[in-house]
């Protein structure tokens, strides 16, 4: 493993220096939101740009300042980060056209404030997937529950306040509780907290002790949303939707499931969980939230109250496929971050879009809505495809590589407990799909011929859909970086 | 509460008794606080500063830093009693009263009415007024000069005898309070007015200070006397008494007008038209 | 210093220290509290401390005292303790 | 017996600060009147001034001022002929310390009966509770 | 001059004052310039005495009217006071800096007054944390107690009285100090701290040693509001002008905890508090017992100004548990919790300050809409809350880190509880009061647009604005460079006896 120095990681994070133009450009929202685009650009040319390099199998890192002694502030990127960053990224530009629709769609208020925020919480975002230690982390990782916040309670409405308080209470209470004491547990264990290919811990070490920091870390990265810790998530929907659809479907939580598998991955290393078999705790975790959230999905009727249910579930997907420890499972985990992002944000846009055309936001009252929107509801259809895991879709790959892993771990409990799960995405996404085309809307709202969401809602929708399906014919760059990083993390191909 | 506060007082004080097992008996000349520090100042005051009276010697040079604090403390007190409590000077009292002085008259004027002037016809007194008893006031009137002279003997012969700037300083002060006391605090805020003794007493304050600095600008260290041996045209020892006797007027100065301050502000509760 | 001097005036001081805080006039109180003071500054003397009683007898026996009957001329002079 | 009479006549002047220093922290804790508990404060603080100056003593000794006169410069000064006087200095800067304390004390005493009318703080606690019902 | 920077510290401030209680009789404008000025210099002599301390490796020491300790009061400055006394002048000033129209509208007809109190306040803490001498402390302690009573007696509401129970129980704690003191002198027959350390050793089994340490530690604890001590503290810092408790609440306790550090590690020895005395274990319970309770007791709180008291009062169960956890971690912990609480704490009623210029009242209900109305001063509100939850990374983090980490290295799993769990509750604590500014007076956010009443931005002026900003700024800048701080001169000022 090549270390190389280079500040691309650094200055991928300190794009958020452009707050200061957007903040200044307050009063003119077309130069604001060119600010907006030219930041995410920018952020990803560098990220990019290191691509080559990476699947080199160099690692781009920077110590930016020791903070504490032995500690410092340290960027170093590596496939897994650098996958997970340029997912972030390339959707933040098309999250961003798209916020500009639906905010100038419902002429929301602060939206100076808004893009501020969500370019900061890209940048810790960003900083989470190229931290080189757990402390630069965690710190990231904070940075991104309050940059959130704001977002999160936009509205600035009762429903707002409470949701933001149940999300500070839910993201805040573990970090504080669980990572931090965890985090210092291990710094004492072994003496750093940097990322190590077979982690820092060190081989020595009691079963109760090294389950107890596991579940410690585990728990507390709570927006992976493992269950019981995942009701924030529904809580967020209060948001407005590109919030929801980056940050609920592929910043924030993709961030927590990022950590947990840095984790288990940086911290303990696969062979340490595998020698203690810590990996099937995990397992079991994971897919005890994997079904259950599935369950709990069938009976939402809000829309994207559903798809946050389904999106902890597919985030269990990914812990579980990294907790195998088996070579295709720990590929399948990472591709699903790439996946299941361009799957989910696909329906987020367009539970987003049919929410600023229409204003329905409950999915009993979308009977017949794909006579109105056609666009709309076949991109939902092929994010539902994507998500479920059926060709010709990105998210087949993923699942697949999933179901392999199971296979070659020999947990034949846990493919069982992915099919089912797969099911009964399928049984509470397709509906929506059917009665949206196949049914009479109940009265007549939904007649009038077509009329779908401004143009900034429904050209971003097309892209990832479209990108969803050319993900499943040429997955190669995140297929390649997934393998890198799991040739790395298992030693050697 | 009474009787919580009468147990955990009367445990702390067995606790205390316990605490003094291992004192050295009372008076002991070998107890480990008579040995150490104290012997250099009692074998070495006169050869050092040549002031006979060690407790001078001791609180105006070896920790002249701590007397200088401690008239800092008197200043502050100074300062915040007056901080706290004086009103403005805009806030008239309600109502006034005179004394016709031939007749014996009382005139209540309120709040806004014309005032007569002060003469030898009119008088101004305190609302709840006490005929002046004339043994009191020729008295102390008497006594004033006597106890002002004796403070500043204090003063002056700190070196030699019990007493110093501090103890001068309060006997000349408690002097201006009996003559506040006997007469009427308008008559003595006439004499040294609220202005004078603040800015007196930060005067008092700044020569202790002073001297030290100008220690410190002989080359010596802050507050080492002997540094001063050149200006004086004398040697160091005995530069070290005149700066403590510098030192002690300073205190004097200092503790004088802290004490008619503050006692100025506690009389009239901070009004100053009219006190005890 | 003959001790049983010393012990007739510590116990006097005792004595007026618990008398100053058990009168119920604070005027009394206040003089108590000067009886008090001087004949803590009679014990010092006696102990040889004399500079410390010469300040005793002008600050705690003179000008405190005066502070404590300002103060309760400015304010009450009764008490229900 | 005569140990124990040793032991209170070696003791009995730093029982008796203890005792006065109770008697002023009873006081200042029990006391309802403000002005009582000022008091019980400069019991307590002369207590330790007692302490120091007690602890300062010296048996066959005399007071802390050298014995001078002209054509005594070659005089050797014997510490045990003086009562140490360092806690005295000490106790003079405790003693104006006490005496400032009290003045500060007695006016925000004077303060708060100008706010309440009265020194008692049982009823001064009870007219603040009347003023936080009534906003 | 150089070598006369360690009584400057003192002297230069002290004679400001009295310079500027004599300007205020006759010319009030000048008092001001004055205190600021003497200030500002102040900050940059102690931050060169630091340098100093620093590049000579060994302390700087000063011997007050040339005579030598023990017979004479000597100066010492070393790593552990050098910060506390950059930590002083610069909270001074920066309360100060900024608040000149403040206290001409409160203290209008006695601004030499305050001035003069304000400068010897800080004179008795600079001097208190210089100083190498036992009763010198004692005296400057007072200073500092009378200035602080007569700054809190000046305030609203119930602000005499207490103020005047503040003066009682500081009273008791300063006796009980100079108890103790008393109680060295007589082991030992010395005063300065170097002195008495290098006597004590002979007398350790000694009763009179045992009990001048618990009546020292009594008399601190009082005096810095450890927790069953605490009754005065809320009231005091809550009722008092928010300038002045801007000054004292940042400053007062923080410098015990400091005087309780220098007590302990210099003048007992580790050898005596740590191994002889064994409190360890006892004291940091008690410590756990003041941060839960205070963290409880915060929360019932409606007011911010006393919420925030109660915050202090869990932050000094902070520094007392890190301190006597008796690990190198914990003890580096306590001492960067002085100079970050510090810090955090002046940020936090500086920005009280400023909203109390704009608006009347400090009840929760009283914060409403006010992130439109003062958004600068609420951001730098946030960072101070944030730094007090412990979030990176900002400075209150990296203290926690430490104070937790020696927790471990102690086993000492009740107090990282409790660290932990008082962290939680400060998030609460703030949120709460940010929630009310952020989302109250609600509006009706319906499916077409959502408009909150109009609240007009009205912020403070910039003279004020600045002071606060620059602190902000401190709190994350501190969080940064603290590697720096503790290596380069915390880990200095621990004996190397701790491990």
């Amino acid at each position: 493993m090549e270390i190389i120095y280079s500040s691309k990681p650094l200055l991928a994070v300190m794009t958020s220096v452009f707050v200061i133009p957007i903040l200044l450009s307050c009063r003119n929202s077309n130069i604001r939101e060119t600010w907006t685009f030219i930041a995410g650009f920018i952020k990803l040319l560098i990220i990019v740009s290191m691509l080559p390099v990476v699947l080199a199998g160099k690692q781009p890192a920077i110590t930016i300042y020791e903070v504490l002694p032995g500690l410092a502030l340290q960027f170093r990127v590596d496939a897994f980060g650098l996958l997970f960053a340029i997912v972030a990224s390339f959707l933040w530009i098309i999250t961003s056209a798209y916020s500009i629709g639906y905010m100038r769609g419902l002429k929301e208020h602060s939206q100076t404030r808004y893009f501020c925020f969500f370019a900061l919480s890209l940048s810790a975002t960003i900083g989470v997937a190229f931290s080189g230690n757990l402390l630069t982390m965690y710190l990231f990782y904070e940075m991104l529950s309050f940059s959130t916040y704001p977002l999160v309670t936009h509205h600035q409405d009762r429903e707002a306040r409470s949701s933001g308080r149940m999300y500070l209470v839910y993201i805040l209470g573990p970090s504080i509780g669980f990572v931090l004491p965890a985090m210092l547990i291990s710094y004492h264990m072994s003496g750093t907290l940097e990322f190590a290919v077979q982690g820092f811990l060190p081989d020595q070490g009691n079963y109760t002790g090294l389950l107890v920091l596991l579940l410690l870390f585990i728990f507390g990265f709570a927006k992976a949303g493992i269950m019981p810790f995942h009701s924030w998530l529904p809580a967020a929907m209060v948001a407005p939707t590109p919030v929801s659809a980056l940050l609920h479907a592929v910043a924030v939580v993709k961030v927590g499931v990022f950590c947990v598998a840095r984790v288990m991955t940086g911290v303990f290393g696969t062979k340490l969980l595998a020698s203690f078999e810590l990996n099937t705790v995990i397992c079991w975790i994971a897919s005890i939230t994997v079904i259950t959230s599935s369950l709990i999905a069938l009976s939402q009727d809000g829309l994207k109250r559903r798809l946050a249910f389904s999106t902890i579930g597919q985030l269990s997907y990914i812990v579980l496929g990294i907790a195998l420890l088996s070579r295709s499972g720990m590929e399948g985990g990472m591709l699903h971050i790439a996946m299941h992002a361009f799957g989910k944000i696909t329906l987020f846009f367009c539970a987003g879009a049919i929410f600023v055309a229409t204003g329905v936001k409950n999915i009993s009252e979308m009977k017949g809505i794909g006579k109105r929107m056609p666009i709309t509801m076949a991109a939902f259809f092929i994010g539902s495809l994507s998500v479920i895991g059926l060709p010709p879709c990105g998210g087949f790959i993923s699942k697949w590589l999933l179901l392999m892993g199971t296979v070659q771990a020999g947990q034949y409990v846990m493919l069982a407990v992915l099919l089912t799960s797969s099911l009964l995405s399928g049984a509470y996404f397709l509906p929506i799909v059917y009665n949206a085309f196949f049914c009479k809307p109940g009265n007549n709202t939904f007649q009038g011929g077509i009329q779908e969401a401004p143009a900034w809602c429904v050209v971003p929708l097309s892209v990832t859909a479209m990108f969803s399906i050319l993900l499943f014919f040429y997955p190669q760059p995140f297929l390649q970086l997934s393998r890198v990083a799991v040739d790395s993390f298992l030693g050697g191909p | 509460m009474k009787l919580i506060g009468m147990i955990s007082i009367f445990w702390l004080f067995i606790v205390l008794v316990y605490g003094t097992s291992d004192f050295s008996a009372w008076g002991d000349p070998e107890s480990p606080c008579n040995l150490h520090v104290s012997n250099y100042y009692i074998e070495h005051a006169m050869s050092d500063t040549s002031v006979p009276n060690i407790v001078t010697a001791i609180l105006a040079d070896y920790r002249g830093f701590d007397t200088m604090f401690e008239t800092a403390v008197i200043f502050s007190a100074g300062i915040a009693c007056f901080f706290l409590l004086r009103r403005p000077k805009y806030d008239a009292p309600e109502a006034v009263v005179f004394r016709h002085i031939q007749t014996g008259i009382t005139l209540r004027i309120e709040k806004g009415g014309r005032l007569p002037k002060e003469s030898d016809e009119f008088e101004r007194i305190d609302t709840q007024w006490v005929p002046y008893d004339l043994v009191i006031q020729v008295t102390s009137r008497i006594l004033v000069p006597f106890i002002q002279l004796f403070a500043l003997y204090v003063v002056a012969h700190g070196h030699h005898s019990p007493g110093g700037g501090f103890q001068g300083g309060v006997i000349f002060g408690a002097a201006i309070i009996l003559f506040a006391v006997s007469n009427t605090l308008r008559k003595t805020t006439h004499r040294v007015s609220e202005k004078r003794s603040a800015v007196l007493c930060a005067i008092g304050v700044l020569i202790y200070a002073g001297t030290g600095v100008c220690c410190l600008l002989a080359g010596g260290n802050f507050l080492d006397y002997s540094a001063l041996s050149g200006l004086l045209g004398v040697d160091p020892v005995t530069a070290r008494s005149h700066g403590i006797m510098m030192v002690e007027m300073g205190v004097g100065l200092a503790v004088t007008m802290v004490m008619i301050w503050i006692y100025y502000n506690l009389s009239s509760a901070g009004k100053q038209h009219e006190g005890l | 210093m003959i001790w049983q001097v010393e012990f007739i005036i510590l116990f006097l001081v005792i004595i007026c220290g618990i008398a100053a805080l058990w009168v119920k006039d604070l005027l009394s109180a206040a003089i108590l509290f000067g009886a008090y003071s001087f004949m803590m500054c009679i014990l010092w003397a006696v102990m040889g401390a004399v500079d410390v009683a010469f300040t005793e007898a002008s600050v705690g026996a003179g000008v405190s005292t005066i502070f404590f009957v300002a103060a309760v001329f400015r304010t009450s002079r009764r008490t229900k303790d | 017996m005569d140990d124990m009479i040793a032991i209170i006549l070696s003791k009995y002047n730093y029982w008796t600060v203890i005792t006065l220093m109770m008697i002023g922290l009873y006081a200042m804790i029990v006391k309802n009147n403000l002005i009582k508990k000022i008091i019980g404060m400069n019991i307590f603080q002369t207590s330790i001034i007692l302490f120091y100056v007690s602890m300062g003593m010296k048996k066959d000794a005399t007071i802390p001022i050298l014995e001078h006169h002209p054509g005594m410069q070659e005089h050797v000064y014997h510490a045990a002929d003086y009562i140490n006087p360092l806690p005295h200095v000490l106790m003079l800067t405790a003693i104006v310390v006490s005496v400032a304390t009290l003045g500060v004390a007695l006016s925000l005493a004077l303060k708060v009966y100008d706010q309440y009318g009265t020194l008692e703080e049982d009823e001064i606690n009870a007219k603040i509770r009347k003023a936080s019902v009534k906003s | 001059m150089t070598e006369h920077y360690s009584v400057l510290l003192i002297i230069m401030p002290f004679l400001s004052g009295l310079l500027i209680s004599i300007f205020g009789w006759y010319d009030q404008k000048k008092c001001y310039a004055i205190a600021i000025l003497c200030l500002f210099l102040s900050i940059i002599i102690s931050i060169s005495l630091l340098l100093a301390v620093m590049q000579n490796g060994e302390p700087v020491q000063y011997r007050i009217g040339g005579w030598a300790p023990p017979w004479g009061i000597a100066y010492h400055v070393d790593y552990l006071n050098g910060i506390v006394l950059v930590v002083i002048s610069l909270t001074s000033f920066l309360n100060l800096a900024g608040a000149r129209k403040v206290i001409e509208k409160e203290f209008s007809d006695r601004i030499g007054a305050f001035y003069t109190l304000y400068i010897l306040f800080t004179t008795g803490l600079l001097g208190m944390v210089v100083t190498g001498d036992a009763f010198n402390l004692y005296v400057l302690l007072e200073i500092t107690s009378l200035t602080g009573y007569a700054l809190i007696g000046f305030g609203v509401n119930r602000a005499p009285l207490s103020a005047l129970n503040y003066l009682l129980m500081g009273t008791i704690g300063a006796s009980f100090y100079l108890l103790g003191v008393g109680y060295l002198y007589m082991g030992t027959g010395s005063l300065n701290m170097a002195d008495i350390a290098h006597l004590l050793p002979a007398i350790y089994h000694s009763r009179t040693v045992m009990f001048a340490f618990l009546l020292i530690l009594c008399g601190l604890f009082v005096k810095m509001a450890l927790f069953p001590l605490h009754g005065w503290l809320p009231n005091a810092y809550s009722d008092a002008p928010s300038i002045s408790s801007g000054l004292i609440a940042p400053l007062t306790t923080k410098v015990m905890v400091y005087v309780m550090i220098r007590m302990v590690l210099t003048v007992f020895t580790p050898a005596f508090s740590f191994s002889f005395a064994a409190l360890n274990s006892t004291m940091v319970w008690v410590a756990v017992i003041g941060i839960l309770s205070g963290s409880m007791l915060a929360l019932f709180q409606t007011r911010l100004k006393r919420m925030i008291t109660y915050v202090i009062v869990t932050e000094i169960g902070y520094m007392v548990g890190g301190f006597w956890l008796g690990t190198r971690d914990g003890m580096t912990g306590a001492i960067l919790h002085i100079v970050n609480d510090a810090m955090m704490t002046l940020c936090l009623f500086l920005s009280i300050t400023l909203i109390s210029y704009k608006i009347k009242g400090d009840r929760f209900s009283d914060f409403r809409g006010i992130f439109r109305k003062m958004p600068v001063t609420m951001t730098a509100f946030v960072v101070a809350a944030l730094s007090i939850i412990g979030v990176p990374p900002t400075c209150g983090f990296f203290s926690k880190w430490y104070l937790i980490s020696g927790g471990i290295a102690a086993g000492h799993y009740g107090f990282i509880a409790a660290l932990l769990f008082s962290s939680l509750v400060n998030a609460v604590l703030f949120f709460r009061v940010i929630e009310i500014g952020y989302f109250e007076p609600f509006s009706d956010h319906g499916a077409n647009s959502g408009h909150v009443p109009e609240v007009r931005m009205d912020e403070a002026p910039v003279s004020m604005l600045m002071p606060l900003m620059i602190t902000a700024a401190m709190l994350i800048v501190l969080g940064i460079f603290s590697g720096d701080i503790v290596t380069r001169a915390i880990q200095f000022a621990i004996p190397a006896s701790i491990i």
